[in-house]
């Protein structure tokens, strides 16, 4: 199963992952992270493909995929 | 398990000084993949300019020259002319390149400099406080053109891609957009080729990237990806306006 | 030594060339055309590069480049084209990159004439671009001093990480006199902080840029220090019949060399009247001009210009004897004979009024 | 010895070519040179002139302001020359050119038909060579064979041949003045 | 009888000082002319370069501006907005133009400043004896490309006309020669259509003439012009680029 | 009158507007932004003319056509777009075109950073162009003072046919001081000599270059004597508790602003000092200066550089004072404890060693 | 009467207006007054402070460096200002946001809940005119009524509605040091 | 019958006009003028078309054309 992972501490919040998920699955937490900022975060990760649009769209490289081996 | 995507080894671990959503980040992550494809991170030379990438050098762990505003092909030629078997680039900004730098890129270009360079169109002057850039659009307002880019005063802005297309020496002119995750990959494959050219002895590549800057566009990042679809793409078509006709040479060959 | 005749212009790239240099950029300009002229065939001979920018911005731009990747670099202009270099020479200071700039001096402001002139004393001395710097300025005054001095540049250059400066005017670069071309050895230091590629080391920045405040005052006192250093070490002037001197004159390159023809032809009416000539223009002979003076009853400063190399002379001497000054404009040359009238005024206890 | 040597006319006369042949002479003869050409916007126009100064010291002033001897090939060159030689000095004046007399009586003149001295010796462009005969054996600032000498240094080598001619248009003027 | 061809009387009677055979001389007074049919001698503003027709203020009977080295557009548009209903125009060798002054031609036709630019390409550097231009042919050799110039490492020629066309702002720009004749007649005619769209209120307008160097060429005048129409026209194509295609604005009108 | 609250950098643009400057020509940099982008606003609001260039070079060239059109002209920028503007400035001097230059002087040397310094005092009053000229240079040190130099900027490049400079730095620009918007009586004098068309007259030129040196030499010294009248009419300064000082502070602009400060402070102490202010820098208050010196002990320079106003000091002073120097550099502003505490040096009869 | 204040804290919080506004204040009461910003790469990186000088002489230097009140509106301008404030002067610390106490003991240190003293009013926004109100109390460098005038000045027509909100936050901060 | 005048004291005998003649009726004269130049003249001035061709082609304005009126 495809997993990503969110450095928080980088995002700036800027929202651009979530707009390009194609499964709606990045949304922003509520919490601030050490630069003031609201993060990016998953939910439902079993959904996620590991289609990569959230970390390729990221301007901050926040986000990390893995996918299983094939 | 195996990483799909991960951070370029090519970048530092230091963030970006970027406004949050700008695209600049993800500019610089596409030339960090493509170094570390290459696998050329040692034998590559970057050249910065002065805009809001000012700070690059520290983003990519590179070697690296800090050009004064616009003369960074300039600074490039000089780098490439000392150590052609090294791979060198240029990032440039709109109001780096195409204003202030017109005659360095025009001429970096006609000399066929074997440089790749990165030109990054936000169609404003982002680090200086969002003044009208040569490429700021008609109507735009900026803090220049507060009453809307006036055609007419202010003129037309300027294709950079096509212009230099005109140029023999310039063997590689391509314009792309990272406002969504295609476009982001069509960019990469772009800037994949400009480097590829470079080390195969081809002549000048430049790819033309449009991007955002959410803040002097006094939008919201996603919303500004929106407008540079809307607005930018349709006068800034994105394609390839050159590419090598001839077999690459081999360095130093001459007709 | 086999001597041969060459051209000022001409000798500067032979110097060049000895020297180790390898890359020349320039942009044409009048009174200088012949160095380009020289360089583009002489670099071919040794496999060096000569590009020809598309401006002298382009070529200063290049020369950045070129020196940070570790080259020895030339570049050369004249006065109007040394004023559009000034972004980038204070850019070279900032980065401290070693450069030789070579200004062979025309008539101004403006686009004024082609004519020798040397009235970019103050721009090359005291820093015709931004910020706190100084370059290393040397100043000729034969073709053979030419050669000498291009070489010591090289060196200079590369020693302090600083751009230097071979101050001529178009007398120099035109005139042909007999130079020795000796063997040089070349000896470039080692340069650890160029741009080769990140292999196995950290990576190299070539940067003038120090955002943060005390960043930047850290640098520029190191910078300050350095230039101290430089001034200490690099002192060079010619005294010529200064000895038992009662008027001294103080002069420079072209104008150095017609006042010694009136210093000869006043010593041979017996008037004890002698010249420094300053040969590093920065850093300036304050103290040994100031010695020199001490035994002196005036002093005439002569220089094709309105005066600026004066101000340099007031300094030294710093209100202990009268200076005065003979000046030639707009590409005029001093002339012998007006020289010795000044020196005859002086003589006979009056002031010059030149 | 200081000698401080105008040499003036048109363009194309080879008048710059010739005061560097002087010069190398006497470097060649191990004395001090200097060679310095008018430049600027006159060349396009036209004159050209050089200075040349060979002297036993270091020389002071390369420009030369008052020529102990001056070489004139055209007429306006006389008009601007004429007054500049140093009174007691010479002026050596092609007559085949210049019809105009010097006017000054502190100075020496020498006319010369150089173009038809030259053509007598088979060769028009030989002229310069006969008045530099003329003033070397006048001031005897450099002898003849360094001259030659650095004809060859100057000349390549498939251009020895004119040499004997140039010697020979040497000693022609330096015969002219000598005998008259 | 009546005088079919006379000297214009926006021409001075100072002989030019041109080297025999140059066809600076041909343009200025096509330049000339143009002003004397148009009947705006006293009205008319000309912008001077530097190069071998820095001294062109001495034979045009008109105010003139002398600008620094390739700075003339920028200059003319200095004195085109305080001056809106004058005509101004600018006359620039080749290194001054596409050289030096590359970044102020580009930008004044990208404004669509409302002056015309008459641009005089002789494919080298007259003035300073003779060093290759931008506009110099590969193989040339010039006293900075002694060897012929090397498209490998000293690049490719401008093509000035080509380029300025992918401007918006550039409303009419032409290729022409004065080689013979026939072609002295079509330039005179492109220069005339450049002056009409300027008192027309159409943007900029640039015509490129086609040029003898013979000097520094080292060719007869009459060598020289037979090597223009061999060499530079291949090259350099002429015709016309760009044609106002809009009808005429009045000044000050906005979109 | 109104005062308002103004930016240092509007009030630069709000005077220039009231001397009738209707013409602005700049190329974005920092710390000088606020101007043009007040200026662009202003001037449509009176109908003038606004324009971004392609680059500092484009804007002041413009500046020149505009000015030889016969145009009240203002062009801005800092330290490193002023050292492009070099070329154009000589050119400006050479024409004898009159158009008001704004610097507001950031860190150097190079890219440098964006902070308040006056690192650019040499370029500015000793000629960072090529040739013999000089720009009357006006230093400004609070925002009212802006408004009052900047019209008479313009007043003085008309009259002499002059650019002139207005030199502050990032600290004037930024801050803001209530101003007295006053009506000023425009009087431009008639510019018979500039560009309008030639008709019913003969041609206008406007020019630098004089190919024949001897035409060059009289056009330098016509401009020469123009500069020794805009000496002799021009000299500027403020005398701050300097009638019984016992101790001198120099210092222009924000660092003059800063040393008063510190003088209030020291005076509170009983330390008598006081401070004279050039205020125009280029022509600088010599005499003013040598005469106040008299009385005073000793002399301390206070600069935001590594030390160029002090060579001017010196030049007045010739011999007769120890001068010592106090400064900051790369954007740091002199801190008034720290002036004091050279202050308190020299009351004690040290040297101070800043 | 000289007062040297400096408001620091994040970009967005308003500190830059609220330093002017106080300015205007003082210049309506004809007092010497001038207002600097901090510029530069800091700005950005989101801290902004700005000084204000008001005195009954003229202004000397118009950069404040040794504040004689200090209103801190974040963590990081805490530890910056702090060690500046003059011995004897005071310090206004929104406690809301900071919960670090002042450690010296030589300067007067305020803690103000200004954010929910602003929330009471209605107005989160309002938390830095109750800090200023509360500074107004203290130092008296100019009067409310002043304050209230400038913003007229300040704010466009349609936000006059604003003032009234503005004055009761004021008062509130005055209030809250008044009762200690 | 149409005429050409020739500005001799102009001319800078380039030849640009000797070789654009359509009726080769413009030639060089053996003598030379006030700069030093052989002068362009008109041979068989009843050969000339009055085209103009020698007038347009000259780099320095010296030759003038007449034609009768129609
Ligand atoms: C010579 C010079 N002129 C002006 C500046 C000020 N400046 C810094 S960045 C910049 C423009 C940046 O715009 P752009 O190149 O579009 O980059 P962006 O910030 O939009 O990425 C300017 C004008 C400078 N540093 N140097
Ligand atoms: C800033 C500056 N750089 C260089 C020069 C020297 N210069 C004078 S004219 C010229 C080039 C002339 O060539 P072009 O523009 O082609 O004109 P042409 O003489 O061929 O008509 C140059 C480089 C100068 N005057 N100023
Ligand atoms: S990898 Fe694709 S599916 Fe998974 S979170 Fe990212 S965008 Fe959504
Ligand atoms: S795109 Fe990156 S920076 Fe932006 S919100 Fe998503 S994870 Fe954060
Ligand atoms: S100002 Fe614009 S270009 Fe610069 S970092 Fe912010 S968003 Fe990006
Ligand atoms: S050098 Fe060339 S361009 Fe200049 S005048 Fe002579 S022929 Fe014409
Ligand atoms: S007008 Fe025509 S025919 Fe007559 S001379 Fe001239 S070119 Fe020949
Ligand atoms: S074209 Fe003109 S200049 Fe040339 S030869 Fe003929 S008449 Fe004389
Ligand atoms: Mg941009
Ligand atoms: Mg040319």
């Amino acid at each position: 199963m495809p997993k990503v992972t969110f450095h928080e501490d980088r995002c700036k919040g800027c929202e651009l992952c979530t707009s390009v998920c194609p499964k709606g699955i990045v949304v922003m937490a509520k919490h601030i992270n050490s630069m003031g900022f609201h993060p990016a975060t998953v939910v439902e990760q079993d959904k996620c493909t590991g289609c990569a649009f959230c970390a390729r769209m990221c301007p901050d490289v926040v986000i990390e995929v893995e996918k299983e081996e094939k | 398990m195996v990483k799909v995507f991960e951070r370029p080894k090519s970048l530092t671990e230091k963030p970006f000084h970027y406004c949050p959503g700008c695209t600049h980040g993800i500019i610089h992550r596409l030339v960090a993949e493509t170094i570390d494809e290459l696998g050329i991170r040692e034998t590559t030379i970057g050249v910065g300019p002065v805009g809001c990438s000012v700070f690059i050098y520290e983003y990519m762990d590179l070697d690296f020259h800090q050009a004064s505003h616009g003369r960074a092909p300039a600074v490039a030629t000089g780098v490439k002319r000392v150590h052609p078997d090294k791979t060198v680039f240029v990032y440039q900004g709109d109001g780096d390149l195409a204003a202030i730098g017109t005659a360095e890129i025009v001429h970096a270009a006609a000399r066929g400099e074997r440089i790749t360079v990165i030109f990054v169109n936000n169609a404003i002057y982002g680090m200086t406080g969002g003044q009208m850039a040569p490429t700021t659009l008609v109507g735009m307002e900026t803090t220049t053109s507060p009453f809307g880019r006036n055609k007419e005063t202010q003129g037309s802005p300027v294709r950079v891609s096509e212009m230099l297309s005109t140029l023999d020496g310039a063997a590689y002119v391509a314009r792309v957009s990272v406002h969504d995750p295609k476009h982001v990959i069509q960019a990469k494959k772009a800037i994949r080729k400009a480097f590829d050219n470079q080390m195969n002895g081809v002549g000048f590549s430049l790819v033309e990237v449009l991007s955002t800057c959410p803040t002097n566009w006094g939008l919201h990042p996603i919303e500004a990806t929106k407008w540079l679809a809307d607005n930018m793409i349709p006068y800034y078509p994105l394609g390839e306006f050159k590419v090598p006709t001839a077999p690459a040479k081999v360095e130093g060959e001459v007709e | 030594m086999a001597k041969i005749l060459m051209k000022g212009n001409e000798a500067v790239g032979e110097a060049a060339v000895m020297a180790g240099c390898r890359y020349f950029f320039g942009y044409p300009i009048t009174p200088q055309s012949e160095l380009p002229h020289y360089m583009v065939k002489r670099l071919a001979e040794v496999g060096g590069v000569f590009l020809q920018a598309e401006s002298e911005i382009g070529a200063v731009n290049m020369s950045f480049g070129a020196a940070g990747s570790g080259a020895r670099v030339m570049t050369s202009s004249s006065s109007p084209g040394i004023s559009l270099k000034q972004e980038g020479i204070s850019y070279l200071a900032g980065a401290e990159l070693p450069v030789v700039i070579v200004n062979i001096m025309r008539g101004g402001p403006g686009l004024g004439n082609i004519q020798p002139t040397q009235s970019d004393y103050f721009q090359a001395t005291k820093g015709g671009g931004h910020g706190d710097y100084n370059l290393i300025v040397l100043a000729p005054a034969s073709v053979q001093e030419i050669v000498d001095l291009t070489i010591d540049a090289f060196d200079l250059a590369d020693k302090y990480r600083n751009p230097v400066m071979i101050l001529g005017d178009g007398v120099l670069g035109q005139m042909m006199e007999p130079v020795e071309i000796r063997e040089v050895q070349v000896n470039v230091p080692e340069k650890t902080w160029a741009t080769t590629g990140a292999k196995g080391r950290k990576p190299n920045l070539i940067n003038s840029l120090y955002i943060v405040a005390e960043r930047c005052e850290e640098h520029n006192l190191r910078l300050q220090a350095k230039f101290k250093q430089m001034a200490k070490d690099n002192i060079r002037y010619e005294d010529y019949l200064a000895d038992d001197a009662e008027i001294l004159l103080v002069a420079y390159g072209t104008s150095a060399r017609i006042a010694k023809g009136a210093i000869d032809r006043a010593r041979e009416q017996g008037i004890k009247v002698g010249l420094v000539r300053p040969i590093s223009l920065w850093p300036f002979p304050y103290e040994h001009l100031a010695e020199v003076a001490q035994k002196v009853k005036s002093v005439l400063v002569v220089e094709m210009s309105a005066g600026q190399m004066i101000e340099d002379v007031r300094l030294a001497l710093n209100g202990s004897k009268p200076v005065d000054f003979y000046g030639r404009l707009g590409g005029m040359l001093p002339v012998t004979s007006e020289i010795l009238r000044e020196i005859e005024k002086l003589a006979k206890g009056g002031r010059s009024n030149g | 010895m200081l000698q401080e040597i105008i040499m003036a006319g048109f363009g194309g006369q080879g008048i710059m070519s010739m005061g560097q042949l002087l010069t190398y002479a006497g470097m060649l003869e191990n004395k001090h040179v200097a060679w310095i050409p008018s430049y600027g916007p006159e060349m396009r126009g036209g004159t050209a002139n050089c200075g040349v100064t060979i002297s036993d010291r270091e020389i002071s002033s390369p420009v030369v302001f008052e020529p102990t001897a001056a070489i004139i090939m055209n007429r306006p060159s006389l008009d601007k020359f004429e007054p500049a030689v140093k009174p007691g000095g010479i002026i050596l004046v092609n007559s085949s050119l210049i019809d105009k007399k010097v006017q000054r009586t502190d100075i020496k003149a020498y006319y010369i038909q150089a173009n038809e001295l030259a053509e007598e010796l088979g060769n028009s462009r030989v002229s310069g060579m006969v008045i530099l005969g003329a003033l070397l054996e006048l001031t005897k600032v450099v002898n003849f064979d360094s001259v030659e000498e650095s004809l060859k240094k100057v000349l390549p080598e498939y251009r020895y041949n004119l040499i004997p001619l140039n010697r020979k248009a040497l000693e022609k003027g330096a015969e002219v003045v000598r005998n008259g």
